[in-house]
C-alpha cells in the first residue's frame, strides 16, 4: 500500500492535549480534558437568514461535510446548542429577536458572524440593516465573505474550536466577561 | 420584446375613453407596452372594467408599485395588468397631489393586490381605503417616516465610521 | 442474601453513582447565568403568546392511555414466552382467552373512533 | 357483515360540551427550522388543526429598491444576485435583458443561447433545492445529501465561468465578461451525462414511495382560479393547472427556437408541485441539450457580448491597446453615459415564477426608479387560505413547497 494510501486508512484521532505521560499512564489539566471534550462537540444553532444559509447548507452537504469537526447534530432551539452560527442578513426588525436567541442559550457559548452581513452589514449599508450583530451580542469569531465559501466557513468553525479547546474553566466567571456582558445589558 | 398588437391597443384605449372619457388623461405606447394615465377618482371602476369587460378579460395584476415625482409633488400608483386570454400587457398610471396621498383600493379586484399594496403604504405612506389591513409590512411597525421618498436618506443613520469626509462629500 | 446477587449490587451502585457524581459535577463546573428572560420558553425569539396550559383534545390522552394499556398486556406475554415449553396447551389456551378479552376491547375501541385522528 | 365506521351509531351517547373551543396559538416564528427562511407564522391551533394564521414577514428587508435608486447600472447587478440566491444567474440575465430593452441593444445569437445554457442550469439548481428540501420536510434526508452533490457541480461550473459559486454577478449588459472556457463546456456536457441517473434515482427515492405520496397527496391544495387571483406563477401555478410559463407566452431570449413542454399538475397541491419541479427539470436539460447542438452548429466560437460601444463594455485587450475602448470602458464603468429617458417593464421566467424588472430611467446615471415584481412576495399572500383546516404537518410541507425564499420575499 503506497504511503499516502495509509495515511488516508489511519483515522485521523484529536491529538490528546499536552500532559505528563509515562508507563500506563497520561496526566493533564482537568481543564484541558474539558476543553478537548467542549472543542468536538460543539452543536451549532444555524441562525440562516439568507445566502449565507444556501452557503451553509453546502458546508453541511456531503461535499465539506462539517460533520468531520463534531457539529454534526444541528439544533434549532438555544437550548441545546453551544454555538450560535449567524449566517446572512440581520435586519433591525430582526436584532430583539437574535438577542432573544442569545440570552436563551445555555453557557458556555460562541458566536459566528458568517458573512460580510453578519459582521458588518455587508454590502447593504441601508436604514433597515443592522449594520453587524455585534451591536447586539458579543461575537466571537467573524467570517469574512459574501457569501464566504464553505471552507471559510469551516475555517470559522475550527478558530471557534481553539477557543473553546483553549478556554479557562473560570472565564465565564472573570470580571473581564462580566464587562462585556454589562456592555451589552446581558444582565 | 413583448408582442406589440397595435389593433388591441386601440380597442382597450377606445373602450376606455368612450366608457371614461376625459377620466383618462393619456395613453401612449412606450417601448413595447400601452401606458395609460388615469385620474384618481375612477381608478377602481377603470380596473374593475379592465377585469370583467368581455374583450379585455384583463384577469392577471402582474405588479402594483408606488413612484414618488418629487418636483411634482405627487405620489403615483403604477399597474401592470396582463390578459392571458389574449397575452396583452398594459400599464396603468395614477398620481395624486402629496398632501393627501389616498387611493381607492384593488385587493377587492385581485387578491394579489392585498401585500403590494401594503408594501406601497409602508415604502410611500400612499392609503388605500378599503384596505383589509393597511399596516406596514416590510419595516419595522414603529417607523414613522416613509422611506422609498426620495428625500429619505438611504444610509444607516447610526454608522459613524462613515463620515462624508472619507468620500469627499 | 444470596451469594450470586453481588455483582448486580455492584453494577447499580456503579451506574447510579455514575449518574449522579456526573450530574452534580457539571452543576458545579458548568458557568450559569440565569436571568428572567432566559427562563422564559422559547417561542422562536418573539416573546410567548397564550399559555401552554390551555385544555386541548382529548384524543391524545386516549391515545396514550390506550398504548399503555396494550403494552401492559405485551408484558403478560413475557413470562409466558420464557416458559412456554412447560406451560403446554393449558397455558396456551389461557393466553388466548386473556388475548380474546383484550382484543373485544380493541374492537370496542376502533368502533368508537378513539383511534380515528383526522378529523376535527 | 361489514361493519360501516362512519355511522353515528356509536356516537349516540357521546356528550358533546357546549361552551366555545379554546384555541392555542403557536408561533412558527421567524428561528424555526421549518420555514427555511426568516418569515413568522402565528397560527391559531385547535389540537393540531389549523383555524387561522398571521404571517410577519420583512425580517431580512434589505430595502434593494432603495438602492437600486443610487447605483449605477452597472452596480445593480450584484443587488439582483441576492433576490433569489438560489438561482441568482437567472435574476442577473433578467435584469440585463431589461437594461438592453431600454437602450435598444441586440444581443447576437450565440450570447442568447449562452444565456439559455446559464439560466436552465440555474433553474434546475434552485429545483434541487427545493425538491430536496420537500423531502427534508417530510422526513426523507438521503434525497438530500445525494442530490445535493449535483448542486455543487452547478456550482463549479459557475466558477468556471465567473468565478463566483452563489451570488454570481455574472453577465455583462449585452453579454459576458469572457467566453466560457473549454474546461467550462466539458463541465457542462459531463453534468449533462450524469445528472438524468442522479435525477432518476432521486425520484425514484421520493415519487412513488408510500409515505411521501399520502404526506403529500391533496395537501394545501389551491384552485386554479384562486391562483390567478391572488397572482401565482412559476411552478407554483402551473402545479394549479394553468400551463402559463413566461418562456413561452412572451418568449425572450431567442426561446422561440426551443421546443420543451410546460408540465402542468391538476390539483396544485404538494405533490403536483413536486412532479412539476421534477419534470421541469427534465425539460431544463432537454434544452440545454438543444442549446449546446445550436452552439456547436455555429461556426463562429467567439463573440460573447453585443457590439454597441456605448453601453457594452470592451474586452480587457481591446481596452489596453486601443483608444476609444479605453474611452469607452472609462465612460461606462464611471457610470458617465447617459442612459434615455424612458421606461420598461420586462419579465423573465425565473425558478419561483415570473420575475419582472420595471425600470423607470429619467436620463441620469442611475435608474429613477426600478421595482422588482418578486415572485415570493405575491404567492405567500395565498398561505393562509391554503392552510386552513389542515393539520400542522401539512401546513409546514406546503410551505416548503411554495419555495418561498427570504431575499427574494422581502427584497
Amino acid at each position: 500500500m503506497s504511503e499516502n494510501q495509509k495515511q488516508i486508512d489511519k483515522p485521523t484521532v484529536a491529538e490528546p492535549p499536552e500532559g505528563v505521560s509515562g508507563q500506563g499512564f497520561f496526566a493533564t489539566s482537568f481543564e484541558k480534558a474539558v476543553g478537548l471534550a467542549r472543542k468536538n462537540s460543539l452543536w451549532p444553532l444555524p441562525f440562516a437568514t439568507s445566502c449565507c444559509g444556501i452557503e451553509f447548507m453546502a458546508t453541511m452537504g456531503a461535499h465539506y461535510d462539517l460533520a468531520r469537526f463534531g457539529s454534526e447534530r444541528l439544533s434549532f432551539s438555544p437550548r441545546q446548542s453551544d454555538l450560535l452560527m449567524v449566517m446572512g442578513t440581520v435586519a433591525k426588525k430582526m436584532g430583539p429577536v437574535l438577542r432573544e436567541v442569545y440570552i436563551q442559550m445555555a453557557e458556555p457559548k460562541w458566536v459566528i458572524a458568517v458573512g460580510a452581513c453578519a459582521s458588518s452589514g455587508g454590502i447593504f449599508d441601508t436604514y433597515s440593516v443592522m449594520q453587524g450583530i455585534d451591536r447586539v451580542i458579543p461575537v466571537d469569531v467573524y467570517v469574512p465573505g459574501c457569501p464566504p465559501r464553505p471552507e471559510q466557513i469551516i475555517d470559522g468553525l475550527m478558530k471557534i474550536q481553539e477557543l473553546a479547546g483553549n478556554e479557562s474553566l473560570r472565564r465565564r466567571h472573570s470580571q473581564e466577561y462580566e464587562d462585556l456582558m454589562k456592555k451589552y445589558e446581558i444582565e | 420584446m413583448f408582442p406589440i398588437i397595435p389593433e388591441r391597443n386601440q380597442l382597450v384605449v377606445s373602450k376606455l375613453i368612450d366608457q371614461f372619457g376625459d377620466a383618462i388623461e393619456s395613453h401612449e405606447l412606450l417601448k413595447d407596452m400601452l401606458c395609460i394615465t388615469v385620474s384618481k377618482e375612477v381608478i377602481h371602476e377603470v380596473l374593475l372594467f379592465l377585469r370583467d369587460e368581455k374583450e379585455m378579460q384583463f384577469n392577471f395584476l402582474t405588479t402594483l408599485c408606488g413612484m414618488h415625482y418629487p418636483e411634482k409633488e405627487q405620489l403615483g400608483v403604477v399597474y401592470h395588468l396582463h390578459s392571458f386570454v389574449n397575452n396583452h400587457r398594459i400599464r396603468i398610471k395614477t398620481a395624486t397631489d402629496i398632501k393627501n396621498p389616498v387611493f381607492a383600493t384593488a385587493t377587492t379586484i385581485w387578491p394579489a393586490a392585498n401585500w403590494m399594496e401594503r408594501e406601497t403604504y409602508d415604502f410611500y405612506g400612499i392609503l388605500f381605503e378599503g384596505h383589509p389591513n393597511l399596516v406596514r409590512i416590510l419595516n419595522m411597525d414603529d417607523m414613522t417616516d416613509f422611506p422609498m421618498r426620495k428625500e429619505f436618506p438611504l444610509e444607516d443613520q447610526t454608522r459613524e465610521d462613515k463620515d462624508d469626509s472619507m468620500f469627499g462629500r | 442474601m444470596p451469594q450470586d446477587y453481588i455483582p448486580v449490587l455492584i453494577q447499580t451502585f456503579v451506574v447510579l453513582g455514575f449518574v449522579i457524581t456526573t450530574m452534580v459535577l457539571t452543576h458545579f463546573l458548568g458557568p450559569k447565568r440565569s436571568s428572567r428572560a432566559k427562563l422564559e420558553n422559547f417561542e422562536c425569539g418573539i416573546e410567548g403568546m397564550g399559555n401552554a396550559r390551555s385544555p386541548f383534545s382529548v384524543k391524545y390522552f386516549l391515545i396514550a392511555i390506550l398504548f399503555v394499556l396494550f403494552d401492559v398486556e405485551v408484558i403478560f406475554m413475557y413470562p409466558w414466552a420464557v416458559n412456554f415449553k412447560e406451560l403446554g396447551k393449558e397455558g396456551f389456551l389461557d393466553m388466548l382467552l386473556f388475548m380474546t378479552l383484550l382484543l373485544a376491547g380493541f374492537i370496542y375501541i376502533i368502533l368508537k373512533g378513539a383511534l380515528k385522528w383526522d378529523k376535527r | 357483515m361489514a361493519i360501516d365506521l362512519d355511522t353515528d351509531y356509536w356516537d349516540k351517547d357521546v356528550v358533546r360540551s357546549e361552551e366555545p373551543k379554546e384555541y392555542n396559538t403557536l408561533n412558527v416564528g421567524p428561528t424555526h427550522p421549518a420555514t427555511h427562511g426568516v418569515f413568522q407564522n402565528v397560527m391559531l391551533m385547535d389540537g393540531e388543526f389549523i383555524v387561522s394564521t398571521e404571517q410577519t414577514i420583512g425580517y431580512i428587508h434589505r430595502a434593494f429598491e432603495k438602492i437600486a435608486e443610487r447605483r449605477p447600472f452597472y452596480q445593480i447587478t450584484p443587488l439582483t444576485d441576492r433576490l433569489n440566491y438560489c438561482s441568482s444567474p437567472i435574476n442577473n440575465m433578467g435584469w440585463h435583458m431589461t437594461v438592453e430593452k431600454l437602450l435598444g441593444i441586440e444581443t447576437p445569437k450565440r450570447v442568447d443561447y449562452l444565456r439559455i445554457v446559464i439560466m436552465e442550469l440555474a433553474r434546475i439548481a434552485d429545483h434541487i433545492i427545493c425538491n430536496s428540501v420537500i423531502g427534508v420536510d417530510s422526513g426523507a434526508l438521503t434525497g438530500f445529501t445525494y442530490i445535493f452533490q449535483d448542486r455543487e457541480y452547478i456550482y463549479e461550473i459557475y466558477e468556471e465561468i465567473c468565478g463566483a459559486r452563489l451570488t454570481t454577478n455574472m453577465g455583462r449588459i449585452g453579454g459576458f465578461e469572457r467566453n466560457f472556457s473549454d474546461k467550462a463546456w466539458t463541465k457542462i456536457r459531463h453534468f449533462l451525462k450524469t445528472f438524468p441517473a442522479h435525477l432518476k434515482e432521486f425520484e425514484t427515492l421520493l415519487a412513488r414511495n408510500r409515505i411521501f405520496m399520502d404526506r403529500t397527496i391533496n395537501v394545501g391544495p389551491f384552485p386554479a382560479d384562486r391562483a390567478l387571483a391572488y397572482g401565482f406563477t412559476g411552478p407554483n401555478l402551473r402545479a394549479c393547472g394553468v400551463d402559463y410559463d413566461v418562456r413561452v407566452m412572451n418568449p425572450y431570449c431567442s426561446y422561440e427556437e426551443f421546443d420543451f413542454i410546460v408540465p402542468i399538475g391538476q390539483n396544485g397541491d404538494t405533490y403536483d408541485r413536486f412532479m412539476v419541479r421534477q419534470e421541469e427539470m427534465k425539460q431544463s436539460m432537454h434544452i440545454i441539450e438543444q442549446a449546446i447542438a445550436k452552439l456547436d452548429k455555429m461556426e463562429d466560437k467567439e463573440t460573447y457580448y453585443a457590439s454597441d460601444p456605448r453601453f457594452v463594455l470592451p474586452p480587457k485587450e481591446k481596452v489596453y491597446n486601443n483608444m476609444e475602448a479605453l474611452i469607452w470602458h472609462f465612460k461606462i464603468v464611471m457610470g458617465e453615459t447617459d442612459i434615455p429617458v424612458g421606461e420598461v417593464y420586462h419579465c423573465v421566467e425565473a425558478a419561483n415564477g415570473e420575475l419582472g424588472f420595471y425600470l423607470v430611467s429619467d436620463g441620469g446615471r442611475t435608474p429613477s426608479r426600478l421595482h422588482f415584481r418578486r415572485p415570493c412576495f405575491i404567492f405567500y399572500q395565498a398561505y393562509p387560505e391554503m392552510v386552513k383546516g389542515n393539520m400542522l404537518s401539512d401546513a409546514i410541507l406546503t410551505m416548503s413547497s411554495m419555495n418561498v425564499i427570504a431575499g427574494e420575499l422581502d427584497a
